[in-house]
């Protein structure tokens, strides 16, 4: 803890980065996002299994690059990234929203994350997207922190849960998605807190022509979320922050793994984890399954 | 917004099932329709002369036409509206004929059909947006891909016609496969005589820019304005300097290393070597893989004789990029290789012909080489196993071609009349021989080309038999071949001497990576595809890009000319004018919402989207959004549905135009 | 008997240069194919959005067909291979959600395959109708239906739909 | 109005026969659960816990709906032909409210008959019957002391309970609504005993007032171009789930939706002022452009403007906003420690 404190402050006072994007502890349980740009604050930072949220939303942000251009200078940005965090920094890296050589990323070795703030931190209580977790050491970063340690075990709920979702009817799965999505009440946390949603303007927010109904009735929430979902196909890496920030609790992220498990089983393809592979969307392979096809 | 409908009987081609006065009247209650009226012409000038009349008494503000497909009629309606003062693109069509009434029967249905699809035209003018065409500059060079009968030819009526032409054929001579043909049918005139003059004309011609053992790496650009990247590959002899004596080849101490692929591998060639004596440049090619001085450094005896000190054996490849206004492809085709075939091929192999295995089992352009009289046996018929005078000749036609099982379902369409042409030569050459062909069906459409045929039978007894051969082996130095005769309904057997194998025409190897390349669709061969098969037969879908010869489809001669010229008259036409005019259907991004992902990028298949920088007050970078370069553009509208934050419309196909078709079904 | 009488209402997206030209030849040949399906041209199979598809279900319709180019074949050259990956993934989605695959279909229908065309229309017709009304759909604007009876395909539809439960 | 308050005792047993009483009569009853006030199908799912934490949502969206008609059209060739649209006065009974959320109502009522009086709220608000029941529970986040109510507030309420012990409630009939709701029961009232209620509610743990609402109210006068503003814009994301879970956020917008090329309706949706297109005008001038702006608008909104044209702060304290804020961020920290420098 103390290193990483030690070496954000050093960054900020050698002006290397503009700004440091960390979290900071707010009660025994309950981490919040902080933005350093003083090194004096430095101290406040920490690491630990309650740092949920995922900072690579902030990198997107308009108000948080203005800080790196000064009249003089460009300035970098330091990250805090969990290693699962770091896969959303290489989709952004990949979609051009991020470059490379503009980032410190500063990650983790990480054993995992409790699956809400007010949980203490056990294999009962480990975040969805842990479970099945297989980088927890980071692909990419610039400094790295924090010993490695084992991981506690917990069975794949939300896979079970898939498989028994498609184990149903159409039209039992039409019901149970329309009464979920029905529950929406539109407040876009889940666009807010996704790394990957960072249009200027959202398509729901496109109003000539309405491409999708702003109403949050059955037919509009209905809409907005195959929509959501669609979007995030082959996209998504799976951070969960939607899934948390749903104030009404809609399965967000099952939706998106059901789609990821698409993309790995049909294009060998998983999403933020390579630099080097395009990117599923916007690429093809004219040996690409003709099956859906008459 | 005042609209007018005008639903067309099209005599009683609508009318017989759509009930047009009716979805006249029940389009007039629509909101926004001004004027709705049938009339049993609308194309004919009384109809034309309606809409312009109607527009300007009722002052029309758009129209839509229930009439034909838009394919059809579409220009002419709006030239109509044109004249009348409205611009083209608020003129819609709604398709009551190919959809609709010649598809169904029932009068209600149809009707009722006929209604909505006019309702979804109305719906759709009424967010159509006036657009002007778009003025692209031309740049007047067009690039011929390929040095045979076809690149030849399209490069000679281009340059003609007072274009420059930049010809890049990937061999060290043009000439292609008809320089390697004996005679050709059926007039039995000789190949060489009539293609080298034309060879040497393209030397010659001060219009034409010659590439040989050159390759089209790149294309970049779009209709009017391609970059290419040709590279030229090392000779390792300086053309400039190079008088074409020749000397380099006879010191050569490398007499017989390689395989003269020219001779289709009946001969031997040296290292440094001109494909054959009449190549067009009369220059040679040192062969890298057979040189002793790349082997061991050592010889260097070309480098000896050369009195004009030609030979560079440090020349590297070299890469050239020319502006290209137009692209003619050419590439031609190569015959199907019989059994030897890689793993991943798509084709299979006859093995139970022997080709390969015996000798005396050959394909038609190795009996080409055979006949001709610049060939390995100076035109004595002999065979390759022996030298001895086959008595005996098997002729099989249709291998590979229209043979589903080893993955070829076409004609190859000139190996009936090869066929006859070889047996012909071979009676001619060989007079107590015998001549046997099999073969499937005779298919000799074409002047003079039947008789041709009848000619091989009557006069110089060539023995047809219907039926396929089942095997081939070796016996006493003949070659059994086991077949069967389904007009006499027996079995056949006959001990030749020599076999000859019409082998199916097929593209030329990776074609389909020059097809991406150039960007122009192939199909599942990879034979490249014409714009409409029927009335833009050499007009690829990419604008600009003009097919000859045998890419396109097996051709013969003849035919491969008269598309070369054909593709060349494109092309000038093309060139003839200094800005092109484009449909303003391109895309356009809203660059204040761009978030500049660069999907739409990645996915364009022209290249049409740049990355635009935006900047702050201090002329810093702060954001990079897509620019659509609107010369480029196509107007395929891929990168709309790609673009997440719907960023990027479609003029003429923007989604509020085709929200509200959907609204109004 | 209800039932029978009912006609799906069925839309397709269609590329202008392949399957719009191939309905264009099965009309030249006199091809015969049920009325159901209404055609909305775009230029490439590439530019059709998924939210092309969900307005349609919004609308009414019981079944989409989306069609293009046969794959090498597109007049872009490769709209048609990205529309295949964006497919693959919408299809994938509608499925898990709980739409049948049925109501979505796709196609690749050349400008020479008219027969083809005539064929796919008749096939996508007949899985809707064995499908029934896309009801499940239609029940979100139900709304809508109680204040315009005029849109009276609903409300016979969900008419029907109980009259086979009962 | 010369009405006066009555307390009464009631056991549980008897609440719920009410309450199924209610149910059979064909009113909605609504019940707080773990995410949003629900309707009760069957009394088994009624859990009058005080001491349960509030709800994830109010039950806001019962009186103005996130999403509903105003208007239904259609149009003809040369005309437009309007449909109103008719709001059922269908009895809503609220069983177990907390008192941050049932002052809710009451604290919305100005705006909604402010410079138009919006007849679908005040119908609706009609034929609410709000039960409150007193609060136990506090957590890190709740300051409903702070804002002038508290967890034994029975302000808003028509009734409100107070759990005497296990099986027995105190019920103080606080309305003329609630009054005739609890008449046809009346024979399961027992006399009331004040002293024991008021026992009760003495005892009950109050959440510590961490700021004054006047000084608040002063400082957000003095500092509208605080760079305090700016760092919390940083963090903000840009949601409106704290708009939309807030009991008192009312803001909407209006827009126009079809069903065919013809049809169409024109709906009042919730919007939330984090949105960055909320302020954005159709000329593309954007007077909240960023999103400090934003949050200095919603705290001044309900800590001061609210005040100055209503006398009221458009807050009740129960923490829901800053509960489920993905980036943690606590309404209450920042205006108790407005004062503080950055």
């Amino acid at each position: 803890m103390e290193e990483l404190r030690e070496y954000a402050k050093e960054l900020l006072e050698k002006k290397e980065v503009a700004a440091v994007i960390g979290y900071t502890q707010v009660s025994e349980n309950r981490t919040k996002p902080i933005i350093i740009t003083d090194p004096a604050d430095a101290s406040k930072l920490v690491f630990n299994e309650y740092c949920l949220n995922n900072l690579s939303v902030y990198l997107t942000k308009a108000r948080i690059n203005a800080m790196c251009r000064t009249k003089d200078k460009i300035m970098k940005l330091a990250i805090c990234a969990k290693p699962c965090d770091v896969h959303s920094i290489v989709a952004l890296i990949q979609e051009n929203q991020v470059h490379r050589n503009d980032i410190v990323i500063i990650s983790f070795n990480c054993h995992g994350a409790v699956k809400d703030f007010g949980y203490e931190f056990s294999g009962e209580n480990l975040a969805s997207k842990c479970i099945t977790c297989e980088t927890h050491k980071p692909l990419y970063f610039d400094k790295i922190f924090g010993e490695e340690k084992e991981t506690p075990k917990a069975s794949d709920a939300a896979l079970a849960r898939i498989e028994e979702l498609e184990s149903m009817t159409h039209e039992e799965r039409f019901e149970y998605f329309n009464n979920e999505f029905d529950k929406c009440i539109k407040c876009y946390a889940c666009r807010a807190v996704c790394p990957l949603c960072y249009c200027q303007r959202c398509i729901t927010d496109k109003a000539i022509p309405r491409w999708i109904e702003s109403s949050s009735h059955q037919r509009g929430n209905f809409s907005w979320n195959i929509v959501r979902a669609f979007h995030l196909s082959a996209r998504c890496t799976g951070c969960g922050e939607c899934d948390r920030a749903c104030p009404m609790d809609i399965p967000l992220s099952l939706i998106n793994r059901r789609m990821a498990m698409e993309a790995k089983k049909s294009f060998s393809y998983v999403s933020g984890r390579s630099l080097e592979t395009p990117t599923l969307v916007g690429s093809f392979n004219e040996k690409d399954s003709d099956e859906l096809f008459m | 917004m005042k609209i007018g409908v005008f639903i067309c009987h099209c005599g009683e081609n609508i009318s017989r099932t759509v009930d047009c006065p009716r979805v006249a009247r029940v389009c007039e209650s629509y909101p926004g329709v001004e004027y709705a009226i049938d009339y049993k012409y609308m194309c004919s000038d009384p109809g034309q002369n309606m809409i312009r009349d109607a527009i300007r008494e009722k002052g029309l503000d758009a129209i839509v036409v229930g009439s034909c497909s838009p394919h059809m009629h579409e220009r002419t309606f709006r030239n109509a509206a044109v004249s009348a003062g409205i611009n083209p693109f608020l003129v819609e069509i709604a398709n009551l004929r190919e959809h609709c009434s010649w598809v169904h029967d029932d009068v209600e249905a149809a009707t009722q059909k006929a209604i909505e699809l006019v309702r979804m035209a109305i719906e759709k003018v009424k967010r159509d947006k006036p657009l002007s065409k778009i003025n692209v500059p031309v740049t007047k060079r067009v690039l011929v891909i390929g040095g045979g009968i076809a690149g030849i030819q399209a490069a000679l009526d281009t340059a003609n016609a007072g274009y420059e032409v930049v010809l890049v054929e990937k061999e060290p001579s043009i000439g292609g496969h008809m320089s390697q043909l004996s005679e050709t049918f059926p007039t039995l005139d000789c190949s060489q005589c009539i293609l080298t003059p034309r060879m040497v004309e393209v030397y010659q011609h001060p219009k034409i820019k010659l590439l040989t053992y050159s390759e089209v790496v790149k294309i970049e650009g779009f209709i009017g304005n391609f970059k290419a990247t040709i590279k030229k590959k090392a000779r390792h002899i300086n053309e400039e300097l190079c008088s074409g004596c020749g000397l380099c080849i006879t010191k050569c101490p490398t007499k017989k290393k390689a395989y003269n692929s020219f001779e289709e591998d009946l001969a031997f060639r040296p290292a440094v070597y001109i494909p054959f004596p009449q190549a067009v440049p009369n220059i040679p090619v040192i062969d890298e893989s057979v040189c002793m001085y790349y082997k061991n450094g050592k010889c260097g005896m070309c480098v000896k004789v050369c009195d004009r000190g030609a030979i560079d054996f440090d020349q590297k490849d070299t890469m050239l990029v020319a502006d290209i206004g137009a692209i003619i492809v050419a590439t031609g085709f190569k015959l199907y290789n019989i059994d030897k075939k890689a793993a991943d091929s798509k084709y299979k192999g006859y093995g139970e012909y022997g080709y390969g295995k015996y000798r005396d089992v050959i394909d038609g352009l190795q009996f080409e080489r055979i006949a001709s009289a610049s060939g390995p046996t100076a035109g004595e018929i002999k065979r390759p196993s022996d030298g001895k005078v086959p008595k005996k000749i098997v002729f099989i036609q249709c291998v590979g071609s229209r043979d589903d099982s080893k993955g070829i379902s076409y004609c190859s369409k000139i190996c009936c009349m090869y066929t006859a042409k070889h047996a012909m030569l071979y009676k001619h050459k060989v007079h107590d021989g015998e001549a046997y062909i099999f073969y499937m069906d005779i298919r000799a459409g074409g002047k003079m080309y039947e008789e041709f045929v009848r000619r091989a039978i009557e006069e110089d007894d060539v023995k047809y038999i219907r039926g396929r051969v089942s095997r081939i082996y070796e016996e006493n130095g003949k070659y059994i071949v086991k077949g069967e005769d389904t007009i006499a309904g027996m079995p056949v057997e006959i001990d030749a001497d020599l076999v000859v194998l019409a082998t199916a025409m097929i593209p030329q190897e990776n074609s389909a990576a020059l097809a991406r390349t150039i960007g122009i669709p192939y199909d599942k061969y990879g034979f490249f595809n014409e714009a409409h098969p029927k009335l833009r037969p050499v007009e690829s879908t990419t604008a600009g890009v003009f097919l000859a010869g045998a890419c396109q489809s097996p051709r013969d001669i003849p035919e491969s000319v008269a598309m070369a010229s054909a593709a060349a008259c494109k092309a000038t036409i093309l060139l003839s004018s200094d800005t092109l005019e484009r449909e303003p259907v391109v895309a356009k991004v809203n660059e204040d919402l761009c978030a500049g992902c660069f999907y739409c990028k990645k996915v364009c298949p022209f290249g049409a989207i740049e990355v635009k920088d935006v900047k702050d007050m201090n002329g810093i970078v702060y954001k990079e959004v897509a620019y659509i370069n609107q010369g480029v553009c196509q107007g395929c509208g891929t990168c709309t549905a790609t673009c997440l934050s719907k960023s990027i419309e479609l003029a003429g196909f923007n989604n509020e135009e085709i929200f509200a078709e959907i609204a109004a079904l | 008997m209800d039932k029978e009488k009912w006609e799906p209402k069925i839309v397709a997206f269609v590329c202008n240069w392949c399957t719009y030209t191939g309905a264009d030849l099965a009309g030249t040949s006199r091809m015969k194919y049920p009325a159901n399906a209404k055609m909305i041209r775009v230029m490439c199979s590439g530019s059709i959005d998924p939210v092309f598809i969900i307005k349609a279900f919004e609308r009414g319709a019981d079944g989409v067909l989306v069609s293009g180019c046969h794959p090498n074949d597109c007049h872009y050259n490769a709209g048609n291979f990205h529309a295949r990956r964006r497919w693959d993934f919408f299809h994938e989605l509608l499925d898990f959600i709980g739409i049948e695959k049925e109501r979505l279909q796709f196609s690749w229908i050349s400008a020479s395959e008219g027969k083809k065309f005539a064929d796919v229309i008749a096939k996508v017709t007949k899985d809707i109708k064995t499908l029934g009304p896309f009801t499940a759909y239609k029940k979100m604007n139900s709304e809508f239906t109680a204040v315009f009876p005029e849109i009276q395909e609903v409300v016979k539809e969900t008419i029907i739909k109980e009259k086979e439960t009962v | 109005m010369n009405f006066k308050m009555d307390e009464k005792i009631i056991s549980k047993e008897d609440l719920l026969k009410i309450c199924q009483d209610v149910i059979a009569k064909g009113h909605t009853l609504l019940t707080p659960g773990m995410n949003e006030y629900f309707p009760v199908k069957d009394i088994s799912q009624i859990n009058l816990n005080s001491s349960a934490l509030p709800a994830k949502t109010s039950y806001k969206s019962y009186v103005f709906p996130r999403s509903e008609p105003v208007l239904y059209y259609k149009r003809s060739k040369d005309d437009v032909q309007l449909i109103d649209v008719n709001v059922d006065g269908k009895n809503i009974i609220i069983l177990g409210a907390k008192p941050c959320d049932t002052n809710s109502i009451s604290i919305m009522r100005h705006l909604f008959n402010w410079d138009y009086s919006d007849e679908f709220f005040n119908l609706r608000e009609k034929h609410f019957i709000i039960i409150g029941l007193m609060c136990s529970h506090y957590d890190e986040y709740c300051f409903c002391t702070s804002v002038g109510s508290s967890p034994v507030s029975d302000k808003g309420s028509d009734i409100f309970l107070i759990p005497l012990d296990e099986n027995n409630f105190a019920l103080r009939i606080i309305t003329e609504k609630g009054k005739e709701f609890i008449e046809p029961y009346a024979e399961y009232l027992k006399p009331g005993d004040e002293t024991r209620s008021k026992q009760v509610t003495e005892n009950v743990k109050l959440p510590e007032v961490v700021f004054d609402s006047k000084e608040v109210y002063e400082w957000l006068g003095e500092n509208f171009e605080s760079p305090k503003w700016e760092g919390i814009g940083n963090l903000c994301l840009s949601c409106a789930q704290c708009a939309f879970v807030c009991p008192v956020c009312h803001c909407f917008d209006i827009v126009d939706e079809d069903y065919s090329y013809s049809e169409g309706r024109r709906m009042k949706n919730w919007d939330g002022c984090q949105f960055g297109n909320f302020t954005l005008h159709a000329s593309g001038h954007n007077p909240r452009d960023i999103q400090s702006k934003r949050y200095r608008q919603r705290v001044n909104h309900k800590f001061r403007y609210y005040v100055d044209k209503f006398g009221e702060i458009l807050c009740t304290g129960c923490g829901r906003c800053s509960r489920g804020c993905p980036v943690s961020i606590d309404i209450k920290e920042i205006v108790s420690n407005c004062k503080e420098s950055v």
